[in-house]
């Protein structure tokens, strides 16, 4: 199975499993070792006698994680068929296209700065979100138009909702 | 006798009030917005009575309800915590008004020390030393010129009423004067409907150092020694520390009489801070006071041995002083980490949210004063500060020891939170050779905002592959049905017992 | 100096040593048995290693088996904790052959303390009071007869190398004479392969107190204060307390000094405690010596601001004490509650399980030396404590008050618990008055053994109906397909959101 | 409905129920509340401005609760239909019969006292059970024949399992 780790791509097989002894190849790198799911979202990995605790946070897809370790915090993707599928049927649009305007928090509108049909441009602030007593502005990549705005000042919104779609 | 408490306030604060009270006998009110239903401090209170929608300026902060509450519940006193209202002079006034007591100093107190020009005024006839500058109202540019030519480039210019920041300009060169005041006031008026300003030296890179005072109905005063707070962001202090590093017995035994003095001058009752700032000659000038409990109390409290809300209680109950000055003895050193739900490696921003998982530090000389709980979703309307973490120990090394211990122990999930960016302080060298003043985040800020992900290609990196990996591995084999009651270690449980794995 | 510790200990003792050495920057080795893969200790250590099977004497107590793992670890000490191998001399021995450090006394100075007999001789040549008695093996009936008239009744006959109550037994009456020799020695035989009998005088109730020494390998000798450890069931102690509430000054340099004098005759270096039998007219008596860390040792810690694991690594690191005698200076009170997975309405039935859910007591003068989580199944073969509540305060009618706070604070389900069993002791008028010895627990019996349950026909009896009616329908409804991380916040929201109900 | 604390049986309604706003009456009683589930096992009602917390601990059958307030413990049974049908089924059996000899909890079994077959006297040590150290001795109740001894020295045994049955 593909996993991504950063930038770095890796092929991860589950060799063997029996109870907690678990043998995993990692490329051509095989390690054997005792793991335990121990607590809500924590992992023990003991590998020649190291204890390692790695501490997951798990995104709502179930394959994108975080992974805290002692001293690093690393971003690890799993990549199975499905994400593959969408990943090639993706391949045509851009990556680079910025179609919405998003909050990754929950908030408040404090204020939208733009109307629809508007002709932005790159850089330009079109939506202030409040939460915690802190605004934060939120701006264009590039020149575009304002297609729809789906929400006015003082509405509670959701982390990840789309607030403005562009054109 | 005060026998039942409304505490006016939410969050870490609130509960670190009701466990005092818990313990001394006292029931507790809680009040709650329409959005902390859910939170502790609801929970952990005797009663509880909704004041309001979310926002704060339709609850925490309306005077009235808090009061009609207060009534309705019978509560003999209020205490303010610190934030909304701990600091409005007429919130006292209407407390005594209707025959319920703040827990607090008087309206006339936090009048003198609310507004900053005549609380310079005070100090310099009480003798506290202020940072030199005006002191007058400036009303015009003219003699913002001729005053800033007096003190001596730089200056700042601010506003009497101001606080946060804002109304506030910086002149380091004769021709910033006139944009400076007209910048200063204009913003001055818009946010607090009051254009005056002052003038005072400018200090560099000062020291933030403050000393915590107790002071009783009879004119005892006395001064629970220094906390130092100069690690600070966007002036919010996040970790601090007691004693301070920079500290001699000699310079505590002055500040510490100046405090004294400071509060005595307003007849000072209830625990109060004394905000210093400190050169690096060891001159220090009055700064501001505030007039209630601070965030970062427990040091103090760790420090001395000390339970400061039992002690602001017992004043408010008329009690003498229990402390003389001489009992007063530091003992081991103390550091608090404020945690909060903002991401650090974005630009801080705040990040609200459901608390998936939560283990807190436990064990020797850890302190945790919090009040979120697995399963709560901070909400977004307040401060992003979910506890405290506070760490006492022997010698000021250990106890850098221990709050890096105690931060590597801490785990949460769900959210995001500031403790890699803590973790990192307790690492940088001038926090460990306690050389640093309030110039110290600036200073260190490639350091501190490093990213936190660097490919090390090591086995710590495949680990991190490896639980990735047998966590989604688990995850797809949980297509069985699940009981009420399914925890993790049954279903590793479940998962180990199969043995043999179809992917 | 050290650089790595193998812990040869599991539960809370072992993440008590582990923190300690995490905060001075040495390396832990952690060894488990089968049984024990899940405990924290293994995840908390930097490597663990697997010791054999469940059973302690196949595992925690194989002496080759831990030698091998500090081997293969290159550990350059052990830790032993308590119990298990702690006050084993030969273990002790074993270590230096190996060229590793125990981190505990000299197998000498363990088997003097060892054998009764032998430590009685030595503290009454120390000049240190023990308990009237024989200084001989008995060796007949007639000279056991003739002790017990020179002494007087009732005395106490015990095996020399007993512990634990067993091969004890109490003569009231010269008939039991015969009865109580036969039965202790053959006790004795078939519990330790040795069946030597001694006489001491009975002293009935009696205070336990204990003092907790320190030395260092170059002859310096310093006592911690007492510890006040009379509330015991079965002589496991359950509730202890630092000062004694029957302490006096002048009694406690008499005490501490000869604890100092206990220790000193056995050259004695790093942590012990010296357990004395108090009777009501403050006359004391040497009882025994621990050669090791206490279960109560955080007691001391709290009130004295030391961290014990720390010096005794410092003295094992042949460093001289770092304290000397007149650093030593109590503030405020501490007590110490044991949790136990026990069923204390069910005659203390052990309780393991599956932790289902877990909050911990924190906030200001609370400390949680724990080892369990959430999710954890504690396991049936070892001791039922599963941590121990620590509080300070200033004062002890403040402290006491804490604990309950503190107890009140502490939930946890899926398991049974002695909670509210402490909860009741902080309810007994005796230990409210501080006047209480060993005789407690029986005395207050009935008091504290009452049944949880009494219809009150209130509105709390409504309350606990109406909570178990909203979760038994709450349940019913969750017949919807789950995500992942389904919680109980999201379950409610879901449930409000719906509005109307059908039942 | 149907629900027992202790030895009282009440009748508990649900009124009304609007997002957090509950009604419920309990016999003839009516309780206008503020209800929320808030933590895992945690109830939080608010009734007449007081904030009661009640911790619940659920049996595995879902209908059995123990409930603890600040100051008690409560047994409380929730009989629905379910239950009320195995109750009248059970009817002719009586209580008092014991028809095997179980653990609350789980141990090791330290020793098993008696053969198959073997009558026993009311009173009798059956079977010894270890756990934590401690030993306990597990009793017949009354005058009875050992039927089926399912457990041997040595062995693991699960809270509730049934280690003899009697006749």
């Amino acid at each position: 199975m593909e996993i991504h780790i950063g930038d770095r791509i890796t092929n991860v097989e589950l060799v063997s499993k029996d109870d907690n002894k678990v043998v995993i190849s990692i490329d051509d790198k095989v390690y054997d070792l005792d793991v335990v799911m121990a607590e809500n979202g924590v992992c023990s990995i003991l590998h020649n006698g190291k204890s390692f605790n790695a501490e997951l946070k798990r995104s709502e897809s179930g394959k994108s994680y975080i992974v805290n370790t002692l001293f690093n915090t690393f971003p690890v993707n799993i990549v199975d068929s499905q994400a593959k599928y969408l990943r090639n049927r993706k391949k045509d649009d851009s990556d680079e296209q910025q179609d919405r305007i998003f909050s990754p928090m929950p908030g408040k509108v404090a204020k939208v700065l733009v109307n629809e049909g508007d002709s932005v441009e790159a850089g330009q602030s079109v939506i202030l979100i409040e939460a915690m007593k802190m605004q934060s502005e939120y701006k264009v990549k590039k020149d575009c138009k304002i297609k729809k705005i789906l929400v006015q000042q003082g509405d509670t919104i959701d982390g990840d909702q789309t607030l403005i779609t562009l054109e | 006798m005060i026998k039942k408490i409304l505490v006016a306030n939410r969050g870490e604060i609130a509960i670190r009030v009701m466990r005092s009270c818990k313990e001394m006998g006292i029931s507790t009110v809680a009040v709650y917005s329409e959005a902390d239903r859910t939170s502790r401090h609801v929970f952990y209170a005797d009663e509880a009575c909704c004041i309001g929608p979310a926002p704060s300026k339709e609850s925490y902060l309306v005077i009235d309800n808090i009061i009609a509450a207060a009534k309705h519940f019978d509560a003999d006193a209020i205490h303010p915590g610190y934030g909304f209202l701990s600091e409005s002079a007429e919130f006292a006034r209407r407390c005594a008004e209707e025959n319920i007591i703040f827990i607090g100093p008087s309206p006339e107190a936090m009048i003198a020390m609310g507004d900053k020009i005549s609380a310079r005024e005070t100090m310099i006839a009480a003798g506290v030393p202020v940072v030199p500058g005006s002191q007058e109202d400036l009303q015009t540019l003219e003699r913002v010129k001729e005053v800033a030519e007096e003190i001596g480039l730089p200056v700042m210019l601010k506003a009497t009423a101001g606080g946060g920041g804002k109304g506030m300009r910086l002149i380091r060169h004769k021709n910033e004067i006139e944009d400076a005041y007209n910048t200063a006031r204009s913003e001055a008026l818009a946010s607090f409907g009051n254009d005056i300003v002052y003038i005072e030296k400018f200090v560099k890179n000062p020291h933030h150092i403050e000393f915590q005072i107790l002071g009783d109905n009879f004119g005892n005063v006395i001064h629970l020694c220094e906390r130092e707070c100069s690690v600070q962001r966007r002036n919010q202090k996040i970790v601090e520390e007691s004693p301070s590093p920079m500290m001699t017995p000699a310079l505590r035994a002055k500040m510490g009489e100046a405090a004294v003095q400071a509060a005595k001058a307003v007849s000072y009752s209830g625990a109060g801070t004394i905000e210093f700032l400190v050169d690096d000659h060891q001159n220090f000038y009055f700064l501001e006071m505030n007039t209630r409990l601070q965030v970062e109390h427990p040091i103090t409290e760790e420090v001395l041995g000390v339970d400061l809300v039992k002690e602001q209680i017992n004043i408010a109950n008329n009690l003498t002083l229990r402390l003389r000055q001489e009992d007063v003895v530091q003992r081991g050193h103390a550091i608090e980490c404020r945690i909060c739900a903002e991401d650090s490696d974005n630009n801080f921003m705040p990040s609200p949210g459901i608390i998936k998982q939560l283990t807190e530090p436990l064990g020797i000389g850890t302190r945790v004063d919090n009040y979120v709980y697995e399963g709560y979703e901070i909400p977004m309307h307040y401060d992003p500060m979910m506890g405290k973490l506070i760490v006492w120990a022997v010698t000021r090394a250990y106890a850098i020891k221990r709050m890096r211990r105690v931060l590597y122990e801490y785990k949460i999930t769900g959210i995001k939170t500031n403790i890699n960016y803590l973790r990192r302080i307790m690492d940088t060298n001038d926090f460990l050779r306690g050389k640093y003043d309030t110039g110290f985040i600036e200073k260190n800020s490639d350091f501190l905002l490093k990213s936190t992900y660097e490919s090390t290609k090591d086995e710590t990196e495949d680990i991190a592959i490896i639980a990735a990996y047998m966590d989604y591995i688990l995850n797809l084999e949980e297509n069985t049905p699940k009981t009420a009651d399914n925890r993790p270690v049954s279903r590793w449980r479940e998962f180990g017992k199969r043995n043999v794995l179809r992917i």
